[in-house]
């Protein structure tokens, strides 16, 4: 469960992102969040990966209160949940293999079953012939896809998307977002998907939130056509 | 935890950014054949001026025809004088012999003073303690009675011994500053190199490394950069002090010092820089990703 | 003029980006580029602007062929173009001001000339109070904007976006369109457009080169409907 | 090409990179205070070997009662001796004062000596040319006749000689040594630094910036990190050295050793010191931003 209680956001040099935002999203829903550029969008998925703390207000996820979370203890909690960042934040060094398997030796994970489940998200995100690339060899919907398998390799409770198909062509948006419905379905992972892509948005509906200037403008729980 | 992982991560680490290793590895090797020079320098000093102050001699030559009696009871007063430590008598003939062996294979031809004819005189030999005012002990030597000369080399010899302690109190000091110098070297380089990783330090946390799993590969590959940096200086340290203590023939300057062996100091020494280099590459990763981790989220 | 003559494009680690492309685009047009993931498309805009070299075949920009072009006349060739990357390439510890003002440096703009066309190209996509601020502390949808900013304010012959509104809105979307048309027509500038975005390529018909695994699979002069 | 704009620029990138330019700055600052030491320490070396050099004397003393014709026909054959470069002579009274004056104050003892009593003999003080042989020349001495001892200070006179010279040279080679590891440390590190700049330079190369337009300003940087590390060395040159000058009264160990003059000697180690660290700083800019380029299409 995500829960943002009268939160306010305002950046070192005065920009205020977000005001007084009220926000409660079960766990397993599947959510849309849209809006204009610069309207806060971003700013959101930071307070919930706990990169950026609230000016105001208190955000809970999953029972912990990200306000008081000691930065010792930051690094257990963001294993709970996956992002897929819009500047994709790939290790450059590193394969995309590696990458994938990079979140998963966080956590922990046998070496063989964590070879294993590489493997597999890539393969399900359709880049399994890319593995041993570097992320600087890649064209950027691959790299889009990579962050996407490196996100869901941990299977978290929590899965934050930006624009997770803004690299995409309109195929391949729609596989990608099969995907996650899937992962939404099956795993009853939680989904919280930032887009600009109103077609996508008109033909998967879901609950949909829009964000103008920092306001919640509109939270539609069945979604709907937006123009 | 998984430390295999660590260390295979911190070896891919150093590989991937080999430009960097490299240039940090040479800053590194660069400090330590400098610490490598100063401490076989000071080393050597060391034992130099402790052959020299051991051979600090004051030479008493006793006026001709004294009788044995009065060279026994002079020595007896020698002996109490504050500062000697031994009194050794060398007759004439000893003399001869310590003055020809001082010119070596050109001496011979003195040979033919050796008898009657011996213009040298009979001598005390006396040696003083380490630091003793060598030009008072003279003087007083030289109000006893039967005493025809004395000499401890003058000036000269009071310079020498002094400078040898200032040279090897000055390396000392020295070589403590350039430890500490070469330590905030190679720290602050493998600093340097560290910032442009900041990027991806900044990526693991957000991925939801812990700082403990983010900076052991780093620790691992300030290691490695600090050894790689050791290879040559300690190759150096080996065959070039082999090469130079061979070339010389074991001494500095024709016999007047004698450098030290070169077994088992070589490698001591080599031991000291390996360890220095794996320590502060370790310190100085430590340092810097800590610093990284600190300023992020 | 941009001439394609049978050109193929092999990158170092084997993958064949590009197979005997051949085309023609005359100065002045508007021409969208379009095609699935990894089908070639940045690797197209790579031998234009000359960061990469064709491996077999030629390319000719305004009577440049860029495969004899001496890397001591590539900077002068490449203020000729304007470049909108996939990844922005802002310079990180430049502001937006200085950042846009870069490009006029390079060309030895007079200083005032320069800084008064800064300011116009800024506000001519709306960020004109982001001036001083840093690329880091812009929203995604800001630092694509400050790209287009920097690659227009030359008035380069040729221009060059690559998804140039990925990380924009559909109303913000429009508005850069509707610039980049009045550039086109006003300046007589070409304009090539790599996009994914099919409803922008659908209401702004222009003509349209389909590219699918390095061949090109359409070429519609008219612009046409896509699905 | 609009000269205020790259200067601009590089103060720009100095400030904005400044945890990156502090620590290149911090590596120019250790490494020239390095140089500094040396530079102080060869300097006054070069003055002290020729201070002991120029006193190196041999003092002949002669048999009481020798008639002034021999004096002045033994001084002649001296005169004549090879590596012989003046002989004087000095009567019984003037090596009087010459005795009472080594002891300084304790010496006026001695004045009881003055006249009859004195036990002191003529002597000759002789020079010698630079690097004659001491041994040999006193040995020849020796032989003539009315000489009643010769002393040129032994062994030690020869140690401190060969000694204050091969430290003079080891000085020099060391001193050449480390301004190779200097030039090479500072531009390594600005190399490092630079490296984390590749994906600056890439872009600006992307937007059609000749080479020169790139390299400029990081030549500028390179000049003030060089300048900004130069300016502690150069504090510590000027006052340390003038502080150590001070506290040791301009001599080093009970006047054995003039220590050089403080001015000019500091303000041209400083003006070393700043000289160098632009122009490494400025040349290692070049060389890894010329790199940089050379990659880059
Ligand atoms: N680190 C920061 N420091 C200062 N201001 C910031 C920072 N990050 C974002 N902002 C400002 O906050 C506002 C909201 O930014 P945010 O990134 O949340 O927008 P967004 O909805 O993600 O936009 P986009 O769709 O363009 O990515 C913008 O005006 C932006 O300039
Ligand atoms: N530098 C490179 N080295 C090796 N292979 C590369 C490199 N850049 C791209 N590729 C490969 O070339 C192919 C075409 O890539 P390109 O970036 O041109 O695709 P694209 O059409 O721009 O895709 P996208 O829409 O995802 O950006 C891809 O398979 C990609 O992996
Ligand atoms: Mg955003
Ligand atoms: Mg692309």
């Amino acid at each position: 469960m995500l829960k943002f209680k009268e939160v306010s956001k305002t950046y070192k040099n005065g920009v205020n992102a977000l005001y007084n935002i009220n926000l409660l999203i079960e766990q397993g829903e599947f959510v849309y969040i849209i809006g204009p550029t610069g309207s806060g969008k971003s700013t959101l998925i930071k307070l919930l990966d706990a990169e950026e703390k609230a000016t105001k207000g208190s955000v809970e996820v999953a029972g912990v209160d990200l306000a008081k979370l000691k930065p010792r203890k930051i690094p257990l909690y963001r294993r709970s949940i996956g992002v897929v960042f819009q500047d994709f934040r790939l290790l450059e060094h590193k394969t995309i293999f590696e990458n994938v398997l990079f979140a998963l030796e966080i956590t922990n994970t046998p070496v063989l079953k964590a070879r294993q489940r590489v493997r597999e998200v890539l393969s399900l995100v359709d880049l399994a012939d890319k593995a041993n690339d570097f992320p600087s060899s890649l064209s950027g919907g691959q790299q889009q896809r990579t962050a996407i398998a490196r996100a869901i390799a941990n299977r978290p409770k929590v899965l934050v998307c930006e624009e997770p198909t803004g690299n995409l062509d309109p195929a391949k948006s729609a596989d990608i977002i099969r995907l996650l419905e899937k992962i939404n379905r099956e795993e009853g992972t939680t989904i919280l998907m930032v887009t600009h892509d109103i077609s996508m948005v008109n033909s998967f509906r879901k609950r949909t939130i829009a964000l103008q200037d920092g306001h919640i403008m509109a939270d539609l729980h069945d979604g709907g056509y937006i123009e | 935890m998984n430390i295999t992982r660590h260390v295979k991560e911190g070896f891919i680490g150093v590989l991937r950014h080999s430009a960097m290793s490299v240039s940090a590895a040479t800053a590194v090797m660069i400090t330590l054949v400098l610490m490598s020079l100063f401490l076989l320098l000071t080393l050597n000093l060391s034992q130099i001026t402790k052959n020299v102050e051991e051979s600090v001699q004051i030479h008493v030559k006793i006026v001709d025809g004294t009788s044995m009696e009065t060279i026994d009871a002079m020595k007896a007063e020698i002996a109490l004088i504050p500062g000697v430590k031994l009194v050794t008598f060398s007759d004439k003939n000893a003399e001869l012999d310590r003055f020809i062996a001082a010119f070596g294979e050109d001496g011979k031809i003195f040979e033919m003073y050796r008898g009657e004819d011996n213009p040298l005189r009979d001598a005390y030999l006396v040696d003083v303690v380490k630091n003793a005012p060598l030009d008072i002990i003279a003087a007083k030597i030289k109000l006893l009675d039967a005493i025809e000369g004395v000499n401890y080399g003058g000036d000269n010899t009071l310079r020498l011994v002094s400078l040898m302690e200032s040279i090897q109190n000055g390396g000392l000091i020295l070589v403590s500053i350039l430890w500490l110098l070469a330590i905030f070297l190679i720290s602050n380089t493998i600093k340097i190199t560290i910032y442009s990783r900041s990027e991806e330090i900044h990526i693991m946390r957000t991925l939801g490394a812990t700082n403990h799993f983010i900076r052991f590969p780093f620790l691992i590959e300030g290691i490695l950069i600090g050894l790689m940096g050791s290879i040559l200086p300690i190759l150096l340290t080996i065959f070039g002090y082999q090469y130079l203590y061979n070339a010389l023939g074991g001494v500095l300057v024709s016999n007047l010092f004698i450098l030290r062996p070169i077994y088992p100091m070589v490698f001591q020494v080599s031991g000291i820089l390996a360890g220095l280099a794996v320590l502060v590459g370790l310190t100085g990763s430590f340092i810097s990703v800590t610093r990284h981790l600190r300023w992020n989220r």
